[in-house]
């Protein structure tokens, strides 16, 4: 009951303030909404005990990324209000992605009921104290079993963070 | 800041320049100064100084009152060193009617000076100290200058604006104990420098925040006119005092410091190397006050005859002139004051150019200048 | 029974001792946050030779009061072109951030607000860093442009410094081997050490960086009084000003209290294992009493009645606790553990913790404020490098020690004395570097030249 | 006020015949001299030594005049000359620095100002006064390109005197608010006068006394 209770607290939250955040003018207000968004997400991790996700997507989201988000946005002013998107075509085209997502979603909610303990709805969740540390969890299948792919990813990461800086640099230097 | 603030506000770091006010409102300039700011991104690429915010008009009030009634209105220039200002009127007056203090008035007038002088270094080494972030040697410079304060309180009466000396040597007697009183000061004092010394001079913060800013070499030291500890600094060796002595100074041995970089470190060093010297020529001093009068026959009513006469000194910002032109009346025809803070001012312009902003709340405080003289 | 009630009933009945401590928080943080202003102000006096508040109630001790008052009935003046809601939004912000990472920082082994969390001490990084965006968000919506460029500054310094933090919380971490609070405590007693000792490099940058991460001099650039006027806080005034001043002193606690817990051995009394110091137990009553038998010795001296019978009835509250410590020790024999651990844990916690904020305000009050440029190099040249090499050379030091049956200490001293060869090189680099770049900007501001100026 | 009285003694000094009775003539000894009873001596003679030679060789009648006020240089120069006068000043006769730069109302005179240039030589330790007469209508020439501090001392002038100065860089009010009518150190403006209308605009009140 209770758990229904946060849950749909935080899940509203998360749709309304998404919502908000692509109707708002104001890029400092969008950025506001992202946030709140992304910290009713982190909530609903911290619902389900995944509490190493939850804080990940406190300090990387919300603590690193979207501060960084702001600091760009203050530097180059985008709080002044955008011109209106006016092109035919691209409201079409966005209409087509929004009603692919939507489908996609449809499915996998509708599989989701087909299945149950499989998909989203899981009927008899663990109870809290007999799950495993998950913390624990991700670390081992981060460093042990998929070392890996992990250090693969970490290193593409690099390069491209390597490669964004030269093309920054050259760019300002070119003029 | 809506009146306060940006003219130009494309955008931050974008190609064009952004101008921002520094003041009149601001806690780092001194009273009412305001800077223009162009600014590319931090950096200055330009300045502008908007002054009179403080002006009375003391030149004005000089040709409408007699010369002795304009002595103390000379006290609220510099106010943080109305001693220095009130030497410079009287000699200058003195010299239009070729007049001379006694020498008692003069060794006495030299000590208060040289106090005024340390009293007024502390202010600046103080304020100065807060605007690059250091708290802490605000109070103890206070603490000190309220000892300097005090025998100015006991001789005069007056902590501020005192108007200690009269045309033609002193209206009052030292008192009983002012040799000692300096004495004790002058005791104190040297262990009171390390102090600042211990929280400055080697800190590698303040090294880092004032090595190498705001320079300014000799020539154009010279050029801007700019005199005192700032012409020192970068690295001539003039003081007034020696070079032209008044009072009593050609009777005390001290040396004159001087930087060698032109940075605001080194006029950091070279005002705590003066107030070293001066204490060493108040000890000189109150070793031997010779005994006789202490106002020379002036008369009561000063009508110094037809001429004009230039004088200057020492102040403790730079040379503080007097130009006086006498009519045979008993009001000056015209008093120009030539102000070292106006005159060293103008000196920022340069100073900034190529700095940060953080880097002009230290160079204005290293020019150690005081709005009530720049404006008069 | 209504099933919802009864939910909500249980749910009390579980976490009533959260609760407890959550509302504790709220309405003692404020308190405490406004004595330690009065704290910083009475050893600033000290430090510069004068006396300090000393109006309000004997020695100034209800000075945080009044000014609390001051600021609640103040006028709350909102500029006309901010934006509102942000205007609003921002101090909440920074109030909220540090206040709920407070809720899982462990003043004693009882007093935790989420105890079982078992990210704990990220837990309070992590949403304290939350706090910057009430900063930021701040100086932005004032309209102001000593606060955007003090929002700037202060979001350059974050990312910069929280990097730093994090590595040297990452050593601590490596040494505990978990990241719950209570269990980081636990290590270090079976340890033997407190972790400052294993990590004093690690100790050292994350002190460091967390003066830098809580705005404080000589890194209170964006609020830099003499540069920024007041920084991000410029146009705020009466109580979402003292929002933002809670929220600063806050922030203080917290990252103090990570400090203490990861590296001064949270709530353990100073050698905690070593038996024939048990009488340092005794600690907290014999200095409760000395500073009740201080005001009763002041009370006969005080200006005013009132004044005297404020400080008998702190003597008074001094002489009760000291007596409920008494009665909570070992030395009293009776059965009282739980009490004597949450009590004691809970002296022992605080007296770091305040050590910790004297440090701050130490530095405070004798260090001169750094430049941008300054302040950016040695966070990026010298604390991040060095932050790094840190948590290779435990790791390394860690591995000799399990794999390689090397004594543990001897291991850390060895790659210690390792870390600080390299923060030589890297300060000795750095110098050649800064005297470049001043050589630079000088050579860039002859180029310059206005004919209209002055 | 200024042509109260003449001394008798005293030969007339300053005068370039360019300037009026009312400029500054020289006067003795005054009543309460302190050195009463013995024949004062005049405090104002003509100067005639190396300095003052060379310069009239140099600028022949652009030297108005050279003499001495109680033992200071003054030389009443042309303005017509004054920048070459001053270029060689600073690079000749190293007095490389502007020590002060002012002005004096003489309103009854003919030419009514004069400006009062006080140059210091670093290299000699001696100081030289530069008086330049100057009528309402003229315009001297800027000094900034040989002494920089002159910039905003030549500005204060501009703005208490009304004196416009030829190519200066920025010529204009710097003591005073920019949009001030009149200069308050001429001896026409009284005391008590201010800019009423300024003062009302930008101050909200009637009077600024």
């Amino acid at each position: 009951m209770l758990d229904s209770v946060i849950f749909y607290f935080f899940a509203g939250i998360a749709v309304i303030s998404a919502a908000l955040m692509i109707t708002r003018r104001n890029a400092i207000h969008s950025a506001v909404f992202l946030i709140t968004t992304l910290l009713a997400t982190a909530g609903i991790f911290l619902q389900l005990r995944a509490e190493f996700l939850f804080i990940s997507q406190i300090i990387l989201y919300v603590g690193g990324i979207m501060v960084l988000f702001i600091f760009v946005i203050m530097l180059v002013r985008l709080d002044v209000p955008l011109p209106q998107i006016r092109s035919r075509t691209r409201k079409w085209i966005a209409l087509l992605v929004a009603l692919a997502v939507g489908v996609e979603a449809g499915v996998v909610i509708f599989l989701a009921r087909k299945a149950p303990g499989q998909g989203l709805l899981i009927p008899d969740p663990a109870p809290a104290d007999k799950l495993p540390p998950n913390t624990e969890e991700l670390a081992n299948s981060l460093f042990r079993t998929y070392l890996l792919p992990f250090e693969v990813a970490s290193v593409l990461l690099l390069v491209a963070m390597v490669g964004a800086v030269v093309m920054a640099k050259k760019r300002t230097d070119a003029p | 800041m809506h009146e306060n603030g940006a003219q130009k506000t494309d955008t931050l770091f974008g190609a064009d320049e952004l101008v921002i006010n520094m003041g009149p409102q601001h806690p780092s300039t001194h009273g009412v100064l305001r800077v223009k700011l162009k600014l590319d991104g931090e950096r200055v690429v330009g300045s502008e100084c908007v002054i009179g915010y403080l002006h009375r008009g003391v030149e004005k009030i000089a040709e409408n009152r007699t010369y002795q009634q304009f002595a103390p209105y000379v006290d609220r220039m510099d106010y943080v060193a109305a001693v220095s200002n009130g030497l410079g009127y009287c000699e200058a007056v003195e010299k239009l009617l070729v007049a001379e203090a006694p020498p008692r008035a003069r060794v006495i007038r030299t000590i208060l000076t040289e106090l005024q002088r340390i009293a007024s270094h502390l202010l600046w080494l103080g304020t100065h100290a807060l605007d690059i972030g250091a708290l802490t040697p605000l109070f103890y410079c206070m603490r000190e200058r309220e000892e300097i304060l005090k025998i100015f309180e006991k001789y005069c009466g007056a902590r501020l604006t005192t108007h200690a000396f009269r045309i033609g040597g002193l209206q009052y007697e030292a008192y009983d104990n002012l040799e000692k009183d300096v004495e004790r000061f002058c005791k104190d004092f040297e262990s009171r420098i390390q102090q600042y010394s211990d929280l400055l001079t080697g800190n590698s913060i303040w090294i880092g925040r004032t090595r190498n800013v705001g320079l300014l070499n000799s020539a154009d030291c010279i050029a801007l006119g700019a005199s005192g500890p700032v012409l020192r600094a970068s690295g001539v060796k003039w003081d007034m005092r020696k070079a032209m002595p008044y009072a009593a100074y050609d009777q005390y041995k001290f040396e004159i410091p001087i930087g060698t970089r032109g940075d605001t470190y080194d006029r950091y060093m070279v005002r705590i190397e003066e107030m070293r010297q001066s204490r060493l020529i108040c000890l000189q001093a109150i070793e031997n006050i010779p005994a006789g009068p202490i106002m020379a026959r002036v008369g009561k009513v000063l009508k110094p005859p037809r001429g004009e006469v230039y004088h200057s000194i020492e102040g403790p910002k730079g040379i503080l002139g007097y130009y006086i032109v006498s009519d045979g009346s008993i009001q000056p025809y015209r008093v120009r004051i030539r102000p070292p803070s106006f005159i060293n001012l103008q000196a920022l312009d340069k100073m900034i150019r190529g700095h940060l902003v953080t880097d002009v709340v230290a160079i204005i405080g290293t020019l150690d200048i005081v709005l009530g003289e720049v404006d008069r | 029974m209504n099933p919802t009630l009864h939910s909500i009933l249980a749910f009390v009945e579980t976490w009533w001792v959260e609760l407890l401590c959550a509302v504790l928080i709220v309405l003692v943080v404020p308190l405490i946050a406004g004595y330690i202003v009065l704290v910083e102000r009475k050893v600033m006096a000290d430090m510069q030779a004068r006396l300090g508040p000393m109006r309000v109630g004997p020695h100034g001790l209800l000075q945080p009061i009044a000014d609390a008052l001051k600021l609640l009935i103040k006028e709350d003046l909102i500029p006309h072109n901010a934006d509102q809601f942000i205007f609003w939004l921002a101090p909440v912000l920074s109030m909220t951030a540090a206040l709920t990472s407070m809720g899982a920082v462990a003043f004693g082994p009882w007093f935790q607000v989420a105890r079982d969390i078992n990210i704990g001490l990220l837990f309070v990084v992590g949403v304290s860093a939350l706090g910057p965006f009430g900063i930021v968000l701040g100086g932005w919506a004032s309209n102001n442009h000593y606060s955007i460029i003090g929002a700037l500054r202060s979001t350059a310094q974050l990312i910069s410094y929280e990097t730093t933090a994090g590595f040297a919380l990452v050593s601590g971490f490596l040494l505990a081997g978990t990241l719950n609070v209570r269990a980081i405590v636990e290590t270090q007693r079976t340890d033997h050490a407190w972790y400052v000792f294993l990590a004093p490099v690690g100790f050292f940058t994350y002190l460091i960086a967390s003066i830098a991460e809580t705005n404080r001099a000589p890194f209170d650039l964006p609020e830099a009084e003499s540069e920024l006027v007041a920084g991000y806080m410029t146009e705020y005034s009466g109580f979402r000003w003292s929002l933002y001043f809670l929220a600063e002193y806050a922030n203080m606690i917290v990252v103090a209290s990570v400090g203490t817990t990861l590296f001064l051995g949270g709530w353990l009394r100073p050698f905690s294992s070593v038996h024939w110091l048990g009488w340092l137990d005794a600690a907290p009553t014999l200095l409760l009493a000395a500073v009740g038998a201080y005001c009763v010795f002041r009370a006969g001296k005080q200006p005013s009645r009132v004044q005297s019978l404020f400080m008998w009835a702190v003597a008074f509250a001094c002489f009760v606790v000291a007596a409920i410590f008494a009665l909570a020790s070992p030395f009293s024999h009776l059965p009282l553990e739980k009490m004597h651990d949450g009590l004691y844990g809970a002296f022992w916690f605080l007296l770091k913790d305040s050590a910790y904020i004297y440090i701050f305000m130490w530095l405070r009050f004798t260090l001169p404020r750094f430049r941008f440029d300054q302040l950016m190099r040695l966070g990026w040249h010298i604390l991040i490098p060095l932050a790094l090499i840190n948590v290779v050379d435990v790791g390394v030091a860690l591995a000799l020690s399990s794999e390689f049956g090397l004594n543990r200490w001897l291991a850390m001293v060895v790659t210690t004395a390792a870390t600080l060869g390299a923060a030589t090189l890297l300060l000795r680099w750095n110098d050649k570097y800064s005297a470049a770049a001043s050589a630079s900007l000088l050579a860039d501001s002859s180029v310059v030249e206005d004919p209209h100026a002055g | 006020m200024a042509d109260k009285s003449k001394a008798p003694q005293s030969p007339d000094i300053s005068q370039p015949d360019v300037s009026g009775s009312s400029s500054a003539s020289a006067a003795g000894a005054p009543p309460s001299s302190p050195a009463k009873g013995v024949a004062p001596a005049p405090l104002q003679v003509p100067l005639d030594n190396e300095l003052s030679r060379r310069y009239r060789e140099r600028f022949g009648a652009a030297i108005l005049d050279a003499l001495e006020d109680r033992k200071q240089s003054i030389f009443i120069v042309h303005a017509a000359q004054l920048l070459e006068i001053a270029r060689y000043s600073r690079d000749e006769e190293k007095f490389d620095l502007l020590e002060d730069y002012t002005a004096v109302d003489w309103p009854r005179r003919e030419k009514r100002f004069d400006l009062v240039a006080q140059l210091y030589s670093f290299t000699h330790n001696t100081r030289l006064r530069l008086k330049i007469p100057l009528g309402v209508e003229e315009q001297p020439s800027t000094l900034v390109p040989i002494w920089p501090a002159a910039n905003w001392l030549e500005r204060e002038i501009f703005d208490l005197f009304g004196i416009t100065f030829l190519g200066h860089p920025n010529l204009k009010r710097i003591l005073l608010p920019d949009e001030w009518q009149g200069h308050p150190l001429r001896k026409d403006y009284d005391i008590l006068q201010q800019d009423t209308a300024w003062v009302r605009e930008n101050l909200g009140i009637e009077s600024g006394q």
